[in-house]
């Protein structure tokens, strides 16, 4: 078995009386998508937080490229390449499509404190940015204002913007939240492709994509892990189907 | 509105006649926020001295200095250089006389005092173009030591905000007062609460307390004082005493003894006339600063009588001389530039239902300063 | 061209007959206060690199703008009085070189900044508005109350400090070295905001998280863009002392910090020019309605709540309508 | 220091923090339930206090005095809103900073045009007037007595109103959860006209009782103002029990600091250098102190969100 990129090892997290998550234990190896699901209110995003560096854990450790990065800052884990989207899109509305992906750029290549240099006419970090948003389909729009581009393209361009770090591994928040079929075929279509370069710990409630894309799932509930495994075993395992599958669908 | 009225009034009345030598007075005084009720007193009274006078060559700009140092600066630059003003005038607090004055008369400009008489002014920084016809600012806090002499109080509790002039008060205090101290107090510039001060003049064993805490902060001590029935005497000089804000400290203030050059029972016809006049072109008594105001215009006045301003050695002369009723009686300028005069104590009464002051005797005959020694010019 | 740009040229372009209109006419009051309302725009341009690029609401920027009138009135008291400034070991003595007191002042303004940046940038929203202002009204009160240089007295300086080869004392020479300083601090706000640093900040001010999982420290963005702000607000406070060869703790006041915001929304929020067009229109109201009447404060306030209330882009705003993406 | 000096500046420090805790509520409130800073704050006091002063002079009781200082209050408060401030709620802070600051300059005129340039006369009550002997034989004034319990009065009336009734119920919604109070059918722009107008209440009745024994005049409430904000930032925005706690915070490090911090100094310097730095630093105490607080904790004491 390959070393895993990004693993949690029993992370526990309490808000006063309420356990948001207890004992989480999972990993991500290369390759794969690992999706992380569970209803509303299951814990996902405060593992999501607590990997990220976020959230500080109670207890346990996150383990990332096979360094303790428990006491990192979100900067740190970012810097060495864990890229993060998020579930409503934190990008900067009023700069444009070209400049969110400059920003990303120029945080991964540490050029940020020039003061007098115009960013834009940095070619390496604009062949960087550009790249990026070639991947995802969006060049045509680089020069349009965030605020002014639709919610699938601004999921897009929030790919788009983790791509800049080259990431290690991926941690994508409900990536397709709010997008219609179309959009979330093709978004699904570009995850298919990104695993490729690194690993994806995607959480979703949309059990299409999650069955589609998945190489692996982890179940969430009340905070606790219930089940981890392939699509086949969790589609099959009778306490998911109990707590959540049957629920939901 | 009222600005430009009275100037117009003074200035058509004025302009109408023949323009020998026109002389061209600027005016910056507060007249917006806090503490404008002391500008307006100043403006009327120097305006109804003007008025008074009769004389078309007196033209008078009025600007409000917002009580901001940086924006008296401003209007003196606009007057010298846009209104080409001859003298100046009108500036009620020693911080922005402090930032007008030095600039003013270093640019020739004949400066007039109506009321603030900082000491840099008084004695280094002494000026032949700058006169002070209210007084300088430790007379009245040393009328009042040298009244407390006269009292037989033996320990005072001295009290002032803690800025450059609540220190000269206190300076001003000691320098003639002869008993000992019981402690010296300095209070945040603004308090509104004295509840703390008045504790410790009850602690304390002091005679008497002696106050310097002009404008509201004076009415806040007074009421405050009044009700904490501590009782022991309390001597200031005028400026929390004054008609103006009497009416607003109430019954608290009765037969508190404060100092001041002037007071509307002086007996002297320019007193006499003035108090009446003013009383019947604005509807109120006359404050010191209102009278202050008007002497300050008619020692404009007696020199324009005499003098062509483009003269300034004559212009000069002519103000030295100071040869005008003054409204405090007698009056005449030291080598510094600073009145010469009587300080009496006063005493806080009712009549007919209003609060005012009446005087109990003399403080101190003839007091010049005590940095007059320290003036060359 | 946009319309921005043509209205930021029309300004320029005032600010530059304004002046050479009154000399020709022999009007030195108006250069007064023209140099007035650049200095004034100067201390808002630098509030502006703060706010509007990094959004922070900063109601303590009087400290630096005072730090910089009392860099120029401590130094320049020692010179006019000959005596030392600092005895020790060393000894430093006051100056009347312009120069050199812009220098200090900037250092002071930047230094200031950096400490209370340091302890402020922990809180956000309205506990930072707070914080600034008590940080400003502890300068203010300590100024008061601490005799050495004049306390709420103040500082006279009697002769305008000297710039090599120039006569500052005439109006339009210090109008000149004013606005060249304005021009120069305009020109590097621009470049700021186009730099990557003025992206990230800007950045930082829309999406404070999104910033900090590409890598970066929000919170060191706007400590930086703090310590530039407060530096230029400080080389305006000492130009502002210098234009009243006066110095005083109003400088400190919280109404001065008011008043620097008043600038850059009266001009218009996230513009370039938006605080010169506020500082250049509130003299001007200074000037025109204090003439008027003794309530005129009054009718500010009221002209300010229709321009917060209805005139969101201020004055710029008005003429060049929406903002526009910059780049 | 006598032990009865010292109680009677704990008890003025005390009062003072009471006072503090009218303006402070009124803040905190209208910031909890409606995310509005207000600088014009000060101003209803400024008003509060004139017209207990106009009322006082024309009946000559104080208590149609302080009833007139509340209603000419909230009238105004109440007016502002409606025409000005309901248009700032959903605005930014820094717009909501300038519109109030624009305000007071409009008051401030206003009631000069209105009642002149000079101070106005209000006095005690004579039934409240002189001082009392406390336990211990301290001597201290009758009314500020009179003044800590009215405050703790109100300060409890406004707990149990709170927490009491339907209104109380509606405003504590409203600051957890706006959209859940318009989900309740809860008339919202009256609810936030009704909270505005009991701050300003709150102000205007400060205003007259302090108004008494102090200066009434133009410009009194911004020094107020200023330590009202300190107040509830201190004790953290939107909490009236962080008020509380703020107010006295701030009263007593106020009074006690300029105290003792000459006396302390006095310890190891010489005594006319330690009365200068002991006030200077007094006068910054309690900016120090709020400093302090959010530096310790950056939403206040009892603060909950940013």
């Amino acid at each position: 078995m390959t070393e895993p990129v990004l693993s949690t090892h029993a992370l526990t997290k309490r808000f006063g009386a309420l356990v948001a998550n207890e004992a989480v234990s999972l990993d991500l190896r290369p390759g794969e998508v690992h999706a992380l699901i569970g209803p509303n209110g299951a814990g996902k995003s405060t593992l999501v937080g607590q990997i990220c560096g976020a959230i500080k854990p109670d207890e346990g450790r996150v383990q990332f490229l096979g360094r303790d990065v428990t006491e990192q800052s979100t900067r740190t884990r970012a810097r060495s390449g864990l890229g993060r989207t998020f579930q409503i899109s934190a990008l900067a509305m009023e700069d444009s499509v070209l400049q969110n992906v400059v920003l990303g750029a120029m945080g991964a290549a540490g050029t940020v404190w020039h003061f007098l240099r115009p960013a834009m006419k940095d070619l390496t970090i604009r062949q960087k940015a550009e790249q990026a948003l070639e991947r995802v389909g969006l060049s045509d729009l680089a020069s349009l204002r965030t605020g002014e581009i639709s919610h699938g393209q601004r999921r897009r361009l929030e790919v788009a913007v983790a791509l800049t770090l080259s990431p290690k591994a991926f941690v994508m928040d409900e990536p397709m939240a709010g997008l219609g079929a179309e959009g979330t075929r093709e978004l699904t279509a570009l995850l298919d492709e990104l695993r490729q370069e690194a690993p994806i710990l995607l959480v979703e409630h949309d059990m299409d994509v999650v069955f589609s894309l998945a190489d692996r799932i982890t179940v969430l509930n009340y905070g606790r892990v219930i089940a981890t495994g392939s699509t086949a075993e969790i589609r099959s395992d009778p306490e998911v189907r109990r707590a959540y599958l049957g629920e939901e669908s | 509105m009222k600005i430009a009225k009275l100037a117009l009034a003074a200035g058509l009345a004025l302009v109408a006649g023949m323009a020998s030598a026109e002389v061209k007075v600027g005016m910056i005084t507060t007249l917006s926020g806090g503490g404008a009720g002391l500008g307006i007193d100043v403006r009327d009274g120097f305006m109804l001295a003007v008025k008074q006078s009769g004389r078309d060559d007196i033209k008078v700009v009025i600007e409000d200095d917002q009580r901001k140092p940086d924006i008296a600066v401003q209007l003196a630059d606009k007057m010298i250089q846009s209104e080409k003003v001859d003298v100046l005038t009108g500036i009620i607090w020693s911080n922005l006389a402090m930032a007008v004055v030095p600039s003013v008369t270093a640019q020739g400009k004949f400066y007039l005092s109506p009321n603030a008489g900082p000491s840099a002014l008084a004695g280094k920084g002494c000026h032949d173009n700058y006169f002070n016809v209210a007084w300088q600012n430790d007379n009245l806090h040393e009328a009042a030591g040298a009244y407390a002499n006269s009292a037989g109080y033996k320990k005072s509790f001295l009290l002032a905000p803690n800025y450059p002039a609540g220190k000269d008060a206190l300076t001003g205090y000691k320098r003639f007062f002869e008993g000992e101290l019981a402690s010296e107090v300095y209070t945040e510039l603004g308090q509104t609460d004295y509840a703390s001060e008045i504790a410790q003049i009850r602690a304390s064993d002091a005679d008497s307390v002696f106050f310097f805490l002009p404008g509201g902060m004076g009415i806040s001590f007074l009421k405050q004082y009044a009700d904490s029935g501590v009782g022991l005497p309390v001597v200031g000089p005028a400026f929390s005493f004054d008609q103006g804000i009497l009416q607003a400290v109430g019954a608290a203030a009765l037969g508190v003894v404060n100092t001041s050059q002037w007071n509307k029972d002086i007996d002297n016809p320019a007193n006499a006339a003035f108090v009446e006049s003013f009383q019947a072109e604005y509807g109120r008594l006359p404050s010191l600063y209102a009278s202050q105001g008007f002497d300050t215009a008619n020692l404009l006045i007696s020199a324009v009588e005499s003098a062509d301003v483009s003269d300034a050695d004559a212009f000069r002369a002519a103000l030295e001389a100071a040869n005008f009723d003054s409204v405090r009686g007698d009056f005449a300028f030291g080598p510094n530039h600073h009145p010469i005069q009587t300080i009496y104590a006063r005493e806080v009464v009712e009549e007919n239902g209003v609060f005012t002051n009446k005087i109990i005797g003399v403080a101190l005959e003839n007091h010049s300063d005590a940095y007059a020694g320290e003036c060359k010019m | 061209m946009s319309r921005e740009s043509i209205v930021n040229a029309a300004l320029f372009a005032l600010l530059i007959a304004v002046p050479l209109g009154a000399l020709a006419t022999d009007e030195p009051f108006i250069i007064t206060l023209a140099t007035r309302a650049v200095i004034l725009a100067l201390a808002a341009v630098g509030l502006n690199i703060a706010l509007g690029i990094g959004g922070l609401v900063s109601l303590g920027h009087a400290a630096y703008f005072g730090i910089g009138g009392y860099a120029m009135g401590i130094l320049a008291f020692h010179a006019q009085s000959y005596t030392p400034l600092f005895e020790g070991p060393f000894v430093i003595e006051g100056t009347k070189l312009m120069p050199i007191i812009w220098l200090v002042a900037i250092c002071g303004g930047a230094l200031a900044a950096f400490v209370i940046g340091l302890l402020s940038l922990r809180t956000t929203g309205v506990y930072f508005i707070m914080i600034t202002l008590a940080f400003g009204q502890m300068f203010y009160f300590f100024t008061i109350s601490w005799p050495a240089y004049g306390g709420e007295d103040g500082l006279s300086i009697y002769v305008r400090n000297s710039f090599p080869g120039l006569n500052t004392l005439v109006p339009i020479q210090f109008y000149a070295v004013c606005f060249v300083l304005l021009c120069a601090v305009l020109w590097f706000n621009a470049r700021l905001a186009r730099a990557p640093f003025g992206l990230a900040l800007n950045a930082a001010r829309q999406v404070p998280h999104r910033v900090e999982a590409i890598g970066l420290d929000p919170v060191r963005l706007k400590l930086v863009a703090l310590v530039i702000s407060g530096a230029v607000t400080g080389l305006a406070g000492a130009l502002f002392a210098d234009l009243n060869r006066f110095v005083s703790p109003t400088m400190f006041s919280w109404q001065m910090s008011g008043e620097l915001m008043v600038f850059i929304i009266l001009g218009g929020t996230g513009r370039l020019f938006g605080p010169v067009a506020g500082a250049m229109l509130f003299v001007l109201l200074e000037y025109l309605l204090g003439g008027i009447s003794d309530y005129w404060l009054a009718f500010l306030g009221a002209l300010l709540l229709l321009v917060v209330l209805y005139g969101r882009g201020g004055l710029v705003g008005i003429f060049a309508g929406k903002a526009r993406n910059h780049d | 220091m006598t032990t009865v000096l010292l109680v009677e500046q704990i008890l003025n420090g005390l009062q003072f923090g009471i006072m503090l805790f009218l303006m402070a509520a009124g803040l905190t409130l209208v910031f909890g339930v409606m995310g509005l800073i207000n600088l014009a704050h000060g101003s209803l006091y400024m008003i509060g206090a004139f017209a207990a002063a106009a009322v006082a002079a024309a009946t000559g009781s104080f208590v149609l005095a302080l009833a007139g200082a509340m209603a000419a209050a909230a009238m105004v408060g109440a007016l502002v809103e409606y025409t000005v401030i309901r248009r700032l709620y959903a605005r930014d802070h820094l717009d909501q900073v300038l519109a109030t600051f624009a305000l007071i300059l409009i008051f401030s005129e206003g009631t000069r045009w209105i009642f002149g340039s000079f101070p106005l006369f209000l006095d005690i009550p004579s039934a409240l007037a002189g001082p009392i002997t406390l336990p211990g034989g301290i001597e201290y004034p009758r009314y500020r007595l009179v003044l800590i319990v009215i405050g703790l009065a109100i300060a409890a009336g406004l707990a149990l109103f709170i927490s009491r009734t339907r209104v109380g119920i509606q405003i504590r919604a409203g600051e957890n959860d706006r959209e859940m109070i318009a989900a309740l059918g809860v008339d919202i722009s009256r609810l936030y006209t009704l909270v505005f107008a009991l701050g300003a209440a709150l102000a205007g009745l400060a205003g007259a009782l302090v108004g008494a024994i102090q200066s009434v005049q133009i410009g009194m409430g911004e020094p107020i103002l200023i330590l009202a904000f300190v107040v509830i930032v201190i004790g953290g925005i939107g909490s009236i029990r962080g008020a509380l706690v703020g107010s006295l915070l701030v009263g007593l490090t106020d009074t006690l600091g300029g105290i003792f911090l000459p006396e302390a100094f006095k310890l190891f310097m010489e005594p006319a250098a330690a009365t200068t730095v002991g006030s200077s630093l007094a006068s910054m105490a309690i900016y120090i102190l709020m400093a302090g607080v959010l530096i310790w904790r950056p939403t206040g004491l009892f603060g909950a969100r940013a």
